[in-house]
């Protein structure tokens, strides 16, 4: 155990302006041969920049180390020039990224991307760098590497990506390895796997990791380590196991209680009346072209669902599942190719947008990016009252309801007149589901409205979700790609896949002992089963 | 593929009809009289007239579109009232210069503009980014005539290293006549055209060097240069390439008076005096196939996309 | 695309399509003619351009010497009956057009009709035309139905429409039409191929050409080429054409702007000359078919205003390049007088208000067609537009190019229809030098532009034509003067010479009023 | 927390920005120069089209500030009155061409049906050169203020439909204009609460460029004899007038050359800072 990666009291400057000084703030952390150390904190803890310094990649326009050292294969990164640190990059120590699609250069042959390593750092003949780079793509588990190293990046499925990255970054069997939440982006599924990759090549080669991520649940998975990061300070550090199981920082703690239990806690089965019932609903995606038509993609194929007053039903599907063009459907914000929406028995799939406004205030939806929810030209009130407005009610009324509702939703009614960008991501997930109350509806579409949160705010808002549905009697349909989320929130969920449903039953059954393979893929997939003990019913 | 530059092309033809009508009503709609200007001072209001009916402009508007339309898709764009001449062989003509012209400027400024943009989005708030700037702007803000009449007064009169106007072929006179000829006209053509790029490159450079795989780079220890060569500009491209296509345009229009300052026989002359003598065979074969060369350019270029960029899929 | 690959032959032609190239061999004129040569028809059209071409290549019977007599060219001898109602012509031996075959008196009565049925003289001439008709080959007779005096004025017309002299099958073309052969019998051959409408034109000398025994004296006398090549460059930009002088790149630039003299005078190796004796006359042109302007008083006051220095110093500068002159005639031709001319010298503002305030003027607005493209024409009417004014007319100047004005001043509507009450113009000296020409004409049918009307004008400038004698001619010519000044049928804004410009290797440019090519060498 | 901290802390007044944006101040300063002179200038300054054959061609100094031109008359006056001309040019022409680009393109981008006609039509257009386009229709049609205006603004609307159709087609995707589906608001109630401002900020940058680049244009077809009539002064046609005398007299040219050159800088720079000043993202959309 020979220490690679020794940080002490970094500390990184903020620009002027901002609301604190330091974006990391006397920062200490060494990284051991053959460990995997987490990084784990929410948005702005720092833990992103303490990677990037490391790396040198700091954008020095905004972001400047003031103080501490990095010291690296007994070099200080801070002091030593832009040559001696380029020639380091690659060889002792390389990163991956947590988007590969956008980390890897859309325009280049992925082969040559990774070659493009070998060419910077060693002397090799274009045919040796060619055979290292097929070897490499080997070790990452790809499959045929000869045609992948001739594929561009676009053409790959993300899971496929991130092991180029892993390649790419690997080839030359640095000491340090720097994931910048690798699996965020990816499915469950996927996330399973590459998380299991890593860890194999770490043992391996016998390489430390310095794993940043925002998921306990990973960090069960993977750390051998953890580090917690709170507005750019180390809050709690310490051997996994001991940290997860007795958290001495009371932020520590926070974070592990939001961590959403797999099993699902007990639920009324509701008889209420039926609110929405969709019938074989069928979307498919095809570009015809001038010339006969083009490919075709069944977006969805005959899906059926029933949603009662005061229920939550889940969806609940990797990308590309169909999940949300379900959703959208109902909305009727894409027209299904086929199938019937019931709403008191009224096919709403059949009437035309002219007829359809009388039911729009019938279901509202709450949609999963908080920033882009919002107009972010109008004020907080404009965008509640513009519903009912639309529906002949007056305006002092309409504004009335809206105070209401902003204390419902847990903000102050004086917030009505300020703007979106004036609140956090949270916030502002709370005035989009004020809004859609705003409008009385009887069934509320949450379309992954959790997902972009951090899982304190995470927690919060689907206790508020939870609340109103009882509150109004609603009925949710709640779409999520997260199965902890679903397993709380959810009565009865249905799992798709590549536009199909698989399975569907009442939560606690299928969490219990799931039907189909894929049901039970998805749910040994859920990263950290094994050592939230507590969590595992 | 194959079945997008079908497509492509033939998304072309109703563009095409669109000018066509349009040129055709524009001229129609003038109150300029070419049968007037013909018969000259003396002709009587019968000559006039006499005149108007052999051109055909007696006939209905409809019927003297179709007319034209149906000789057009036959490669006849008419005879030119003046001098005689069918409208296809005053073209061809004047096509050498022009052509020519426009190549040497395209290239030149694309050899100065995109470094200069690079450099300046790179060094992005510098110097030099600020200098590029002022010039692409000030590039804006001259106009060409007055650009021109300075340089041939400093290069011309005043050093006498350049000749004043004219244009030589290359292929009767020789490249180097050609090139001494021809340096003037470019450099003041290039001015606009560099200013259009470099705007553009910068931007677009701008942008990409913001993007992850730039830093991927970065994190695998490439230089600098290889970065901005490698990457940047590589996935810069396809906006810079456009806009080089819409600039066709501008150059065509740049043309007209180039060339009149520097009196090369070229096509923006033919267009000029054609226009200010009503000759309507001419304008309209002229505008028709000034459009036609910007739509097909801009073909090209929207094929090329797909080399530039893998991720463009037809 | 179908227009594609019709287009393709222009790609194909692009090799030809380059610019002449100048063997250094022969000795080449390399000019920068005053207009770009936009058609190759003297008869078709009057533009000068086109008449200089004609004089090229082609050849006339008669031409004027330096005293405006008419002298015989391609004629060799005539002779007329006394009562000069029967001419006989006979054509000079071994004159052959361009493709060697000899020139008849066929061609010579095929063209000479053809020419009379555009050309405003021709047509006075065939009008009082009993016969013509050849006798042989090379001898023709003409004979007069009535009297009419100017039958070798009108042979030996020196400016537009020129009879020039074309093979019979060529002048067969319909006048309205334009030829499309061009061969000539001139003492210079048109290269078809290396003509580039809008840019070049190119010459060759006629080896085959007989030029006649005397020397050079205007358009008359032995046309010798002096070189093997004359180009004609076309140059847009006046700028640019002196530049290209300075830099020895011409030769010879027909017409330079008077004002850029200053800087061609600075260089030794360029003479600036004014080579034509006769000048141009300016015209302020009143429409008299409208108000107010359809009153003889309100013209006189308007004219009363006009002072010709004022014009001709803000159109042409420097005073070595114009005079005044208060002749119709141009001053220094034979008819030239101050007769009744009181009236047009004055040029003060103040008379004209008074006179104006006589009038019945009710303030109808004036409405002066300005042609933007040609300067001094613009400048002629802005001087106008200001001097009216500060005589109390309301005037509204409309900008315009001088094609947009040669057709909307054919219309003899109101103003409200399209129409006009002004314009300005100029005639060169030789157009205009006597009272047959159509700028005086007083009738409004047969008129030209404005369409004065006044029976006894017409009858001065019949009798004109009919006149036997010198004495004779000049009265009459007097009278239509007199008549024309008392009418008011236009403003005269003086006479101004446009100057040439060359390099001094450039030698035995001819005086003339029409630029000839013949006769220059290059050292 | 600080999740909730960092979202606060975006977003800052666009407005100081811009108004320290070097070139902004610059540009600013000198427009305002500009528009002043050749707003009052006048007054003071002697008639633009009174014409003094004797005192043509005097060089600065003795002539007025900027000399005299072939007709005697006073460049320095002129080129004041020639401004006003030609800043209406640029705005008549950045204001009508904003102004109907934006209805076309909210058209075309929002009811699909006229989308294809009107894009086809706008390729059409955008095909001919706008030179060629301005000089055929001004040269046929006579040359008025309205006329060169109108050839002006013709070839610059279809970029302005292209920009806007393309923030129109972005924009309808945000899930708020959604939401707003959702909450049955009227399409054109959308356009014009949604929609309709994120096109602002673009267009305004747009309208500096083609005020710019028309006030160029409008010096250009005077060079090319297709300008506004001499009668009413503008820089484009005092130069295109002076453009013979550019050896003997520069200064005809120079003066007014150098108010172009300047108002043109002075907007393209507002434009550039407008530009920077807002989303980056719209630099790519502009010429």
């Amino acid at each position: 155990m020979t220490t690679i990666l020794d940080i002490q009291d970094l500390s990184v400057s903020l620009p002027p302006g901002g609301d604190r000084e330091f974006a990391i703030e006397e920062v200490s952390l060494t990284v051991d041969s053959c460990e995997i150390v987490c990084v784990v904190g929410e948005s702005g803890s720092g833990k992103s920049v303490t990677a990037f310094s490391v790396m040198g990649l700091l954008d020095r326009r905004a972001l400047n180390p003031v103080a501490g050292t990095i010291r690296l294969a007994d070099k200080d990164l801070l002091t030593i020039d832009d040559r001696t640190l380029r020639q380091l990059r690659g060889e002792r120590v390389s990163m991956i990224f947590q988007e590969p699609m956008t980390a890897l250069n859309p325009v280049m042959r992925v082969g040559d991307q990774i070659a493009e390593t070998l060419e910077i750092h060693t002397g090799l003949s274009s045919t040796q760098r060619h055979a290292r780079v097929l070897q490499a793509l080997a070790d990452v588990q790809l499959p045929d590497p000869k045609s992948l190293a001739i594929s561009y990046p676009h053409q790959l499925s993300g899971g496929q990506r991130q092991r180029i990255m892993i390649a790419m970054a690997l080839i030359l069997e640095p000491k340090l390895l720097i994931a910048d939440e690798p699996t965020t982006a990816l499915d469950v599924t996927t996330q399973a796997k590459i998380l299991a990759l890593i860890k194999q090549l770490q043992s391996s080669r016998g390489m430390g990791v310095l794993f940043i991520t925002h998921d306990f649940g990973v960090v069960a998975e993977i750390a051998d380590r953890v580090i917690v990061m709170q507005n750019g300070r180390i809050v709690e550090q310490g051997q996994v196991d001991h940290l997860l199981n007795a958290p001495k920082h009371p932020y520590t703690r926070l974070l592990i209680d939001a961590v959403p239990s797999m099993t699902p806690p007990e639920r009324r089965h509701s008889n209420d009346k039926e609110a929405l019932a969709a019938n074989r609903i069928h979307k498919i995606y095809g570009k015809s072209g001038w010339f006969g038509r083009g490919r075709v993609v069944h977006a969805a194929q005959d899906i059926s669902l029933t949603l009662r007053r005061g229920e939550t039903l889940g969806i609940v599907g990797e990308s590309g599942s169909g999940k949300s063009t379900v959703a959208r459907c109902i909305m009727r914000l894409i027209d299904p190719t086929s199938g019937e929406i019931l709403i008191d028995s009224i096919d709403i799939a059949a009437l035309r947008q002219s007829e359809l406004r009388r039911f729009r205030h019938q279901i509202q939806i709450i949609f999963q990016d908080p920033y882009r929810s919002l107009n972010p030209r109008r004020t907080v009130g404009d965008s509640i009252v513009e519903g009912p407005m639309n529906f002949g009610v007056a305006a002092v009324e309409a504004w009335e309801r809206a105070r209401e509702l902003m204390e419902t939703v847990g903000l102050s009614a004086e917030s009505l007149s300020r703007f979106p960008h004036q609140f956090s991501g949270g916030q502002r997930q709370r005035i989009c589901i004020a809004r859609a109350l705003a409008m009385k509806p009887r069934i509320l579409i949450a379309d992954e409205a959790v997902s972009a949160l951090d899982v304190s705010v995470q927690a919060q808002v689907l206790d508020l979700l939870d609340d109103v549905r009882q509150e109004f009697q609603l009925a949710m349909l709640f779409i999520t790609h997260d199965l902890r989320v679903a397993a709380q929130i959810c009565d009865r969920i249905m799992v798709m896949q590549d536009g199909q449903l698989v399975e569907r039953g009442s939560t606690a059954t299928v969490y219990a002992n799931p039907q189909q393979q894929y049901t039970r893929e998805l749910l040994a997939a859920a990263p950290g089963r094994r050592k939230f003990p507590q969590k595992v019913g | 593929m194959l079945n997008y530059i079908a497509v492509r092309i033939l998304s072309t033809v109703p563009v095409m009809g669109i000018v066509a009508l349009f040129v055709f009503i524009l001229l129609r709609l003038a109150p300029g009289d070419p049968a007037a200007v013909i018969a000259g001072d003396y002709a009587t209001a019968e000559d006039v007239e006499r005149i108007r009916q052999q051109l055909g402009l007696t006939d209905p508007l409809l019927i003297q579109f179709f007319r034209w339309l149906g000789d057009i898709l036959q490669g006849d764009l008419g005879t030119s009232i003046f001098s005689n001449k069918p409208v296809t062989v005053l073209i061809a003509q004047r096509l050498e210069p022009t052509l020519l012209l426009a190549l040497t400027t395209i290239i030149f400024s694309i050899l100065v503009a995109v470094p200069l943009g690079t450099i300046a989005a790179y060094r992005s708030g510098s110097a030099i980014d600020r200098l590029a700037m002022l010039f692409s702007v000030g590039g804006f803000s001259i106009p060409v005539f007055v650009l021109g009449y300075i340089l041939i007064y400093v290069f011309s009169m005043q050093l006498k290293l350049l000749p004043v106007q004219g244009y030589k072929s290359p292929f009767t006179e020789g490249i180097g006549p050609f090139l001494s000829h021809i340096a003037l006209p470019t450099l003041t053509l290039s001015v606009i055209f560099i200013a259009l790029i470099s705007r553009m490159t910068r931007a677009s450079v701008t942008e990409v060097l913001e993007e992850d795989y730039i830093r991927t780079a970065r994190a695998k220890g490439q230089s600098e240069l290889r970065i901005l060569l490698r990457h940047a500009l590589r996935n810069a491209a396809v906006p810079i390439v456009t806009v080089i296509g819409i600039g066709i345009a501008l150059l065509i229009g740049g043309v007209v008076v180039t060339e009149s300052v520097f009196n090369i026989p070229g096509l923006g002359r033919l267009v000029l005096d054609a226009v200010l003598a009503r000759d309507y065979p001419i304008i309209q074969g002229l505008i028709l196939f000034f459009s036609f060369v910007y739509i097909f350019v801009n073909l090209i270029i929207d094929l090329c996309y797909t080399l530039l960029d893998p991720r463009i899929k037809y | 695309m179908k227009l594609m690959n019709r287009l393709k032959p222009i790609i194909a032609t692009l090799a030809t399509a380059t610019i002449g190239s100048i063997a250094v061999s022969e000795t080449v004129l390399r000019v920068i003619p005053h207009a770009d040569l936009k058609n190759l028809d003297p008869i078709w059209t009057t533009a000068y351009i086109s008449r200089n071409h004609g004089y090229m290549i082609y050849d006339t019977l008669f031409s004027m010497d330096e005293n405006f007599t008419p002298q015989p060219q391609m004629v060799d001898s005539y002779s007329s009956s006394d009562d000069g109602m029967e001419w006989t012509f006979t054509l000079r031996d071994g004159l052959t057009f361009h493709d060697g075959s000899p020139v008849t008196s066929e061609d010579v009565i095929a063209s000479l009709e053809r020419w009379g049925k555009r050309d405003g003289m021709g047509q006075q001439l065939f009008s009082n035309l009993a016969s013509l008709e050849a006798q042989d080959d090379q001898t023709f007779v003409l004979k007069l139905a009535s009297p009419f005096g100017l039958v070798l004025e009108a042979l030996g017309k020196i400016s537009s429409n020129v009879p020039f002299i074309m093979p019979k099958e060529v002048a067969a073309t319909d006048p309205f039409e334009q030829i499309t052969d061009y061969t000539g019998s001139g003492p210079f051959v048109f290269q078809e191929d290396e003509w580039v409408p809008g840019s070049q034109v190119v010459y060759t000398k006629f080896e085959g050409y007989v030029p006649r025994s005397e020397p050079v004296s205007a358009a008359s006398g032995g046309k010798i080429a002096g070189v093997d090549k004359v180009i004609w460059t076309y140059f847009p930009d006046q700028t640019t054409a002196v530049n290209a002088l300075m830099a020895g790149e011409v030769d010879y630039f027909e017409r330079p702007s008077n004002d850029l003299m200053a800087i061609l005078e600075t260089n030794p190796d360029v003479v600036v000359e004014v080579n034509d004796p006769l000048g141009n006359i300016g015209f302020a042109r009143f429409n008299h078919l409208l108000p107010p302007f359809d009153d003889v008083d309100v013209r006189r006051a308007a004219i009363l205003a006009m002072n010709q220095p004022d014009y001709l110093a803000a159109a042409f500068g420097d005073e070595q390049f114009w005079m005044t002159c208060f002749s119709v005639y141009p001053c220094g031709t034979p008819f030239a007088s101050e007769i009744a001319s009181e009236g047009i010298k004055t040029g003060s503002v103040e008379d004209a208000k008074e006179a104006l305030a006589k009038t019945g003027y009710d303030g109808t607005p004036v409405v002066i067609m300005q042609p933007t493209d040609i300067p001094a024409l613009s400048v002629f009417s802005l001087v106008t537009a200001e001097k009216l004014r500060d005589a109390g007319f309301t005037v509204e100047v409309q900008a315009m190019d001088w094609a947009t004005l040669t057709s909307r001043r054919a219309s003899r509507e109101p103003v409200s229809e399209g129409g006009w009450n002004m314009f300005h113009t100029w005639w060169i000296g030789a157009d205009v030098m006597n009272p047959m020409a159509i700028a005086f004409s007083g009738d409004p049918d047969a008129g030209w532009f404005g369409w004065p009307t006044d029976p006894e004008l017409e009858e001065a400038r019949k009798a004109f034509a009919v006149a036997e004698t010198t004495e004779e001619k000049a009265a009459q010519a007097h009278r239509a003067q007199e008549r024309l000044w008392t009418i008011a049928a236009s403003g005269q804004l003086g006479q101004f010479f446009t100057p040439v410009a060359y390099r001094n290797s450039v030698k035995g440019l001819i005086k003339s009023p029409v630029e000839f090519y013949w006769n220059i060498t290059i050292e | 927390m600080s999740g909730e901290a960092a979202a606060a802390r975006s977003d800052p007044a666009p407005l100081r920005i811009f108004l320290s944006h070097p070139g902004v101040l610059f540009g600013g300063m000198t427009l305002a120069g500009i528009v002043l002179l050749t707003g009052i200038g006048p007054v003071f300054a002697t008639d633009p089209v009174s014409i003094n054959p004797l005192n043509r061609l005097k060089p600065p100094g003795a002539g007025g500030f900027f000399g005299t031109d072939m007709l005697g008359r006073d460049v320095f006056s002129r080129v004041l009155n020639g401004g006003r001309m030609s800043l209406t040019v640029g705005l008549a022409v950045a204001f009508l061409s904003v102004t109907i680009g934006l209805t076309l393109g909210l058209i075309a981008g929002y009811i699909r049906s006229l989308d294809a006609v009107i894009m086809r039509v706008m390729d059409g257009l955008m095909s001919i050169p706008a030179i060629l386009l301005a000089i055929a229709m001004i040269a046929l049609s006579g040359a008025t203020l309205t006329t060169v205006i109108v050839a002006i603004v013709i070839p610059e609307i279809p970029r302005v439909v292209r920009l806007v159709r393309s923030v129109v087609l972005t924009v309808r995707e945000e899930p708020y204009v959604e939401a707003a589906i959702a909450a049955g608001t009227r399409t054109f109630q959308i356009m014009r609460r949604h929609i309709l401002p994120n096109t602002v900020a673009p267009l305004i940058v747009q309208a500096t460029y083609i005020c710019g680049s028309a006030m160029l244009l409008e010096a250009i077809l005077g060079f090319l004899g297709a300008g506004i009539p001499p009668e009413i002064p503008s820089w484009g046609n005092i130069m295109a007038e002076g453009r013979t005398y550019f050896q003997l007299t520069p200064w005809i040219i120079f003066f007014p050359g150098l108010a172009l050159a300047l108002a043109v800088l002075a907007v393209n720079f507002i434009g550039d800072g407008l530009r920077d000043t807002l989303d980056p993202r719209i630099a790519r959309t502009m010429r």
